[in-house]
């Protein structure tokens, strides 16, 4: 029997789903897994029109933030209980793939998680005389200045600090910002938006200070804030651990990956997503025997360590992530740490609600708007759309 | 094989007619009229293309009316077409007229002129993107700043930003106009430019009152076409503001991005094919008024 | 087409070249950092200089390497042609029925024909995807061409260019006992040829771009066309652009050599299009 | 070979009817020329003849048959267009052979018809130009020759030779004229070019807003017009035209009574003929002073004004009468012609 | 109105040197006629004079003065040109006008001179109309009035009648030549139809490949032509051109001797007009048999084969020979052409 599995195309990852289906496939002789991969921009769309019209795979990938719909709509199978026990899935994974659970039962699981941390430039760091990254904000800030360099006119050719709403800084400043500032973005059932208040508005003006008042950064510099990193024009940038790999191929650059930076009483948070795996409804009979042997043996934790090794993303569970050597590997060390306060936005729209906070920020960049309103209106926005989401 | 035979020739010709067109309106119904009539009955219904269809009435236009990024792009979409048409058709008949003159390395040039219409947007639109770039790598702004100027901010900007995405859309169907009204141009017959030379008109009055006049089919042509175009606009904006879509804060977003991203980005597809028929409205009556205006006056 | 206008004395000739030729410059300059990109290593490519410190044919290599890549040209090509063949053909058939016949309903099919080209195809492709998979299309090549295969811009175009066949052609040849489609076919398209070339050009070129219905309706990268292909090289959150320059070049240049090549021709083809608007 | 009969052919468009009720008896190998003003109707005539036009009413019939729904192929005939309709295309011997594209000819048969055409043409060297290298002259020829190689039982010409100047037109005129002489095939000709019909016709149909107003051979329609549209379009110059009256012994025209007995009385139209109406040195029938004259080398044409009427008279070539100069007229009496007040001509 | 003069007029296109050196005196309100086949460099001539095109060597004078560097506005001429050039888009009241859009005169004189134009052309009715409501002779008549307004001291006219049907053509051809008497305005007229030269011209000009052929009344080229060229280009049907020899007593031709004297001897080309050959009922100088008749109505022309020979003769139009039959053709020696081996005319 062959199944049908879909992932987006991003090499490292192909690559370690071809070495997972060659070990499935050699333990599961009659079982053939069929992996087809499509551009990551137009992953969504594609998964989107072909699975409701029962032609897509039997097993996807998904974003977790995705899942809502899809189980909504029937077009995903929960997990066999007796074979994907709850209990045992809340033991060995991280706490938030409880996200997954939907009506009692688990939809999906991820083979790995990603968490944020900051990249930053070793030899600007040692141009500028600075032995260790910053440990808080403040620091953060200190040092981004002293690395900072501007020409005559006063433009930025080369930033202390990267920012850009538009990549990762939304997630930055909704789940570790706001939190280091005091405050929680939604309420605990996810339907209420609970950060237009003092700390919010502290958050947000933290982040926009960067550029507006300490001038250390540009959003726009260079188009895209991994790409000034990436041209060794940025001192220090806060990205996934997807990032890894597109970092080490790069020739002259020497950079060293570092945890967050606390909050101003010290606190830490991180931001943690990750991609789930699902069997869609398409799967029936032996194929869905199939499938569920394919899912038990992608959430093990032998290909934990594949995924890790080959695509530098995290075991979903403790137990194959917080090892030793995990720990102490100078690279994913900082993100593995970062696993232990990571929080998990319940996303309903996730480039809606990415742009409410894009526009929020350009609101203040472009038009001079206060942090406070444009908090205000950005949580207006927001409140909108989760409405229009769980009140329908 | 009798029966057509005793057809006369008009019923034969009304034969071939629908023969030749047989399957064409096969193609068209199914491929074209089925989808739009689809679309059409879809935007009084609510579906997120993965679970099931529901009416829902004319919710998706009261929404679309209440809605102010609606207005927004609405607005945009017109000053694409209210700058890009006037705009690219004077560029494309001024370089058009005087190329025409123009005998040394013709051909060439011409060849230049009409290269952009070959390239691939998506391409272009990353070429131009990086020239908008602020320094240290944008290619306008470094010749600002090596200048002394301030830099302009251009993509990230709420009133630069459209015209920075509209000039690519202009530049890339440049060529095709020049050579449209070039061809409109040597049509016109040599003898009208002599005989008002002899008359001893100005070079004005030659160009509005005898070329310009005469080229009107040629400008109603290109008129309807461009339009239709710039109202339809997305490529470009697409992939020059592909971090922030139609932003920043919507001020480059055209009607069509909107569809799209209802559509593929929050998968609203009612919503969508509201906004579709609206857009379709609007083609329509901007098309026949052009028609309309440009055709009747004498 | 006359040749191009003279008057005996022009002051003004110099400096019109002037201004001429730099436009032109101005025209290409894009195309011209597309292809210098393409041959700069990911360290240089924010420079602007046009010509690269350290010129590389390494992005070429590996585009080209990638044996997918080859591929998914010949995708394009092949998809690209056979969508222009299919589409020149019924483009012209139907506007010569529009344009040749009378019959009642003839304006009306020809504004309804028309009116398809106000709807943005982005929304079509959901009807379509659905049509698709009822029919058995998907992750074909018949699945990514069938949309293609009649433009309503060519329906127009063609009405237009048959507007210039003198009706004497077709009579002459009914009464030498050819049928209409045969009168069609050895006669008034023939007639026609140029505008046939220019029709051929612009849906080409609309084929070998296309992106959006071929990325839905396919499902193995052996069925991707190029452009579908070329955006593998954009990965999350980040986009590989020499590499993205490298296969834009190498798709671009193909078209560049096919126009070169047949300038007079295309530009003959697109000037009928102007004659009667 | 073929005879063609029209039997009270009608043609409307929508309501508009432009041929009121054609008849013609067109003989086997017969040359026949329509001539008529543009909009007349000659060529729906014809090309109802080609089956091209749906007919409305009447018949249409070909050696006998009745034709009316036949397809052109099937009709026997061929027809030669006033563009010529030869395709740019194609080479000429293309061109040539195309007429035989249905013909059940082996293809060595075909060669050897297209070089016999092009042969009888003197087009033989040109067989591999395109038309593009040809002159109009050519191209001409061309045409006809697609026409003749199917050796159909009808030709019909469509004004084949209104887009040519004048030096070749009379020399086409010649050659078709030859043509038919050697082949013998039935001829309709439409032109709107009387001296064309004059000088080819063996028959010349006249025709007005879808009338036929006469039907004769060219020295019929030119010594016996049928009416006055006939006098006036037949001959050029065209026919002086004066108002007269019948009185006794004679007709009174222009103060003078020229004897020539007519039953008619009462108001007249009276027609000389340029040809008809010469200077003359000694006396004549009129007086009047020469306001222009056109020198045609042999000949020289005088407009005289007589009694504030212009007419046209011929003088000699060689020794023309001054500008403005006195002149007497004369004119055979057996030349006028008489038209009553409908227009149509008296005995 | 003006005189024009050209003096040693030369134009060279690149390399190709198309007119060699044109000299040629029009007198202050002469109607000039150019005449010649296609291509033989009329237009170029004319264009030379309106100023549309650069003189490449000799001079272009216009009432004394020279004018090759002028522009064509300041040289006080107006031109006519074969498609008319009048603009579709503007009525004819505003195509008439156009000519005076760089006059000093007020809008109401202005209006003025365009009703008089109109009316002097009888286009008064149709001032309002577009030029795609008009008929082909109207258009012109626009055209023509667009040139008169200016009152120009010279008209030029480049084949302004070649688009017209044969009867426009000759309508108009008098329109012009009463339009010249009146005005009284110097005019150079182009064209390639030799009717029109003889008919208009106070003097034809004839060109060949940019050489003059002759300069003289339409008399003087038809009964004396220059050269073998002119003599045929000249008249219509044009000239029969037989070989024949001087020898003692007259020219030997077609086996008859005709008493003709002249100096020169040896080899020689007879040229008979078709005029001049009549079928004549006794004896004549030539026996042939009739290959071909064209009837034109008052004559017939007779296409006559006299030993191998075919010569076209004019015969009666009432009573026209048999086709077929033999006939004698006389033929008065003193209209004998006689050409020498150079094709120049011998006295
Ligand atoms: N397709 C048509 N629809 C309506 N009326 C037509 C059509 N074709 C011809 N007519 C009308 O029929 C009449 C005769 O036309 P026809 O073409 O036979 O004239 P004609 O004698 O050949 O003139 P010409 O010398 O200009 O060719 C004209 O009044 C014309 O307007
Ligand atoms: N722009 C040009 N470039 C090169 N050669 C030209 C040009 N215009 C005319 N000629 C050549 O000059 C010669 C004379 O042309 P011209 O137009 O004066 O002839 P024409 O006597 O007016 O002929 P027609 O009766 O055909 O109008 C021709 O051999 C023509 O090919
Ligand atoms: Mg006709
Ligand atoms: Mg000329």
């Amino acid at each position: 029997v062959e199944i049908e599995y879909w992932q987006y195309i991003f090499d490292a990852r192909i690559t370690a789903m071809d070495q997972l289906i060659e070990n499935f496939e050699t333990a599961n002789p009659d079982i053939t897994v069929k992996q087809s991969t499509f551009p990551y921009a137009d992953y969504r769309t594609k998964v989107a029109a072909a699975i409701p019209a029962g032609q897509g795979p039997d097993v996807v990938q998904l974003f977790y933030g995705w899942l809502n719909d899809y189980v909504e709509a029937d077009l995903i199978q929960p997990l066999p209980e007796d074979r994907f026990p709850a209990e045992q899935i809340e033991a060995d994974f991280f706490p938030m793939v409880r996200a997954m659970k939907i009506d009692g039962a688990y939809m999906a699981l991820p083979t790995a998680v990603r968490s944020l941390a900051l990249f930053y430039n070793k030899r600007m760091f040692k141009n500028a005389g600075f032995e260790a990254p910053p440990a808080n904000l403040d620091e953060l800030v200190e040092m981004a200045a002293a690395m900072t360099q501007k020409d005559g006119a006063g433009n930025i050719t080369a930033e202390g600090f990267t920012s850009g709403m538009t990549a990762q800084d939304h997630h930055w400043l909704r789940e570790v910002l706001l939190r280091q500032f005091g405050g929680v973005p939604y309420s605990d059932d996810n339907k209420t938006v609970t950060y237009n208040n003092a700390a919010g508005v502290a958050a947000l003006q933290f982040y926009t200070d960067l550029e507006q008042k300490h001038g250390v950064t540009k959003s726009t510099f260079m188009d895209e804030p991994q790409a000034a990193f990436k041209a060794g024009r940025a001192a220090m940038h806060i990205d996934g651990s997807f990032r890894i790999g597109a970092l080490k191929d790069t020739r002259g650059l020497d950079w060293g990956v570092a945890e967050l930076p606390a909050g101003p009483d010290g606190s830490k948070s991180n931001y943690a997503s990750y991609w789930v795996n699902a069997i869609t409804s398409k799967a029936e009979g032996e194929k869905y025997d199939a499938s569920v042997k394919f899912m038990e043996y992608i959430t093990s934790d032998e290909a934990m360590q594949i995924w890790l090794d080959t695509v530098g993303e995290l075991p979903a569970k403790p137990s194959a992530a917080m090892t030793e050597a995990n720990l102490a590997d100078p690279v994913f060390g900082p993100f593995v740490a970062g696993l232990n306060y990571a929080q998990t936005t319940v996303f309903v729209d996730e480039s809606g609600q990415r742009q409410v906070l894009v526009d929020a920020v350009s609101r203040m960049f472009l038009e001079g708007q206060s942090a406070e309103d444009a908090l205000a209106a950005a949580a207006t926005a927001e409140q909108a759309i989760l409405d229009g989401y769980y009140n329908k | 094989m009798s029966f057509y035979r005793n057809l006369s020739i008009r019923q034969k010709q009304v034969v071939w007619a629908w023969a030749f067109l047989a399957l064409p309106i096969l193609f068209y119904t199914v491929i074209r009229f089925y989808p739009t009539l689809n679309a059409v009955i879809l935007s009084f219904q609510s579906w997120n293309l993965l679970g099931p269809r529901e009416w829902v009435g004319a919710e998706n236009y009261i929404k679309l009316w209440h809605d102010p990024v609606f207005w927004k792009v609405f607005r945009n979409t017109f000053v694409y077409l209210i700058l890009g048409t006037p705009i690219s058709l004077v560029l494309s008949f001024v370089i058009a007229y005087q190329l025409d003159k123009t005998r040394l390395l013709h051909g060439t040039l011409r060849a230049l002129y009409f290269l952009p219409f070959l390239t691939s947007t998506v391409a272009m639109a990353w070429v131009w993107r990086w020239f908008y770039q602020p320094v240290p790598i944008g290619l306008f702004n470094n010749f600002l700043a090596s200048l002394g100027f301030a830099q302009i901010s251009f993509l990230n900007s709420t009133t630069n930003a459209l015209p920075a995405i509209l000039l690519p859309a202009i530049w890339a169907g440049l060529g095709f106009q020049i050579i449209i009204f070039m061809a409109g141009l040597r049509a016109i017959p040599t003898s009208y430019y002599e005989a008002a030379r002899i008359d001893g008109v100005s070079g004005w009055t030659i160009m509005s009152e005898i070329t310009l006049p005469l080229l009107k089919p040629t400008i109603v042509f290109l008129v309807v076409f461009s339009s239709i175009g710039f109202l339809r606009i997305f490529d470009q904006v697409f992939n020059m503001t592909t971090n922030n879509p139609g932003g920043p804060l919507d001020s480059t977003k055209p009607l069509v991005l909107m569809i799209y991203q209802t559509a593929f980005s929050s998968f609203d597809m009612g919503y969508a094919a509201a906004q579709t028929v609206v857009l379709f409205g609007i083609l329509l009556v901007v098309s026949l008024l052009q028609l309309r205006i440009l055709k009747d006056k004498p | 087409m006359r040749k191009p206008a003279k008057g005996p004395r022009d002051p003004y000739a110099v400096l019109r070249w002037t201004l001429l030729a730099m436009g032109a410059i101005v025209m290409v300059m894009p195309i011209v950092y597309m292809l210098s990109a393409s041959i700069k290593y990911p360290f240089e490519m924010y420079d602007l200089n046009i010509i690269p410190k350290e010129p590389t044919f390494e992005n070429y290599t590996y585009v080209l390497s990638d044996g997918r890549f080859l591929r998914w040209f010949g995708n394009s090509l092949l998809i690209a042609t056979l969508t222009t063949i299919s589409a020149v053909f019924f483009d012209a058939l139907v506007g010569y029925a529009l344009c040749k016949f009378t019959f009642r309903g003839r304006t009306f099919v020809f504004i309804a024909i028309l009116s398809t080209l106000m709807i943005p195809t982005e929304m079509l492709v959901i009807p379509w995807y659905l049509m698709s998979k009822s029919l058995g299309w998907l992750d074909s090549y018949w699945g990514i061409m069938f949309p293609g295969i009649m433009t309503a811009f060519g329906t127009f175009l063609m009405k237009q260019f048959f507007e210039t066949v003198p009706d004497d052609f077709l009579e002459a040849a009914r009464i030498d006992g050819l049928n209409e489609f045969q009168i069609w076919w050895s006669v008034a398209l023939p007639l026609v040829a140029p505008a046939l070339s220019a029709l051929a050009i612009f849906v080409f070129l609309g084929n070998w771009t296309a992106f959006l219905w071929p990325l839905i309706v396919t499902n193995s990268q052996d069925l991707y066309t190029l452009p579908v292909g070329l955006t593998t090289f954009s990965v999350e959150q980040a986009v590989e652009w020499e590499l993205i320059m490298t296969g834009a070049a190498l798709a671009t240049i193909p078209t560049l050599i096919v126009f070169l090549i047949f300038q007079r021709y295309i530009i003959r083809g697109v000037a009928m299009a102007g004659l009667k608007g | 070979m073929a005879t063609v009969t029209l039997h009270n052919l009608v043609k409307a468009y929508g309501k508009a009817e432009v041929l009121h009720g054609i008849n013609l008896e067109v003989a086997d190998g017969e040359f026949v020329v329509f001539v008529g003003p543009s909009g007349c109707g000659k060529s729906t005539t014809l090309r109802m003849i080609a089956g091209l036009e749906d007919v409305t009413g009447g018949e249409v019939q070909i050696d006998g048959r009745t034709v009316n729904h036949l397809e052109p192929k099937d009709r026997d005939i061929a027809m030669v267009f006033q563009n010529y309709a030869i395709y740019p295309h194609m080479s000429v011997r293309k061109n040539i052979g195309f007429g035989l594209r249905t013909s059940k000819l082996s293809k060595p048969e075909r060669e050897k018809r297209i070089e016999e055409v092009a042969a009888m043409l003197s087009m033989t060297d040109y067989l591999d130009r395109k038309p593009a290298q040809l002159s109009g002259g050519q191209r001409q020829r061309v045409a006809i020759g697609r026409a003749m190689v199917r050796d159909p039982a009808v030709f019909l010409f469509d004004e084949p030779l209104s887009n040519l100047d004048a030096q070749l037109r009379s020399q086409m005129r010649l050659e078709i004229k030859k043509l038919h002489q050697r082949v013998g095939t039935t001829i309709i000709f439409v032109t709107h070019d009387q001296v064309e019909a004059m000088t080819m016709a063996d028959r010349i149909v006249i025709m007005k807003d879808g009338h036929i107003q006469q039907i004769g051979t060219p020295a019929e329609v030119f010594h016996q017009p049928a009416n006055i549209f006939v006098a006036q379009f037949i001959g050029a110059p065209s026919m002086n035209l004066m108002p007269g009256r019948a009185v006794s012994g004679g007709v009174e025209v222009g103060g003078t009574v020229i004897a020539r007995e007519t039953d008619h009385s009462g108001e007249l139209t009276i027609g000389i003929r340029p040809d008809d109406l010469h200077v003359t040195e000694g006396e004549g029938r009129f007086a009047g002073r020469i306001t222009l004259l056109e020198p045609l080398g042999s000949e020289t044409l005088a407009y005289v004004d007589i009694g504030g009427q212009e007419v046209v008279a011929r003088a000699d070539g060689r020794n023309p009468p001054a500008l403005g100069s006195m002149v007497q007229l004369a004119v055979d009496p057996e030349n006028l012609h008489l038209f009553g007040a409908d227009g149509v001509a008296i005995k």
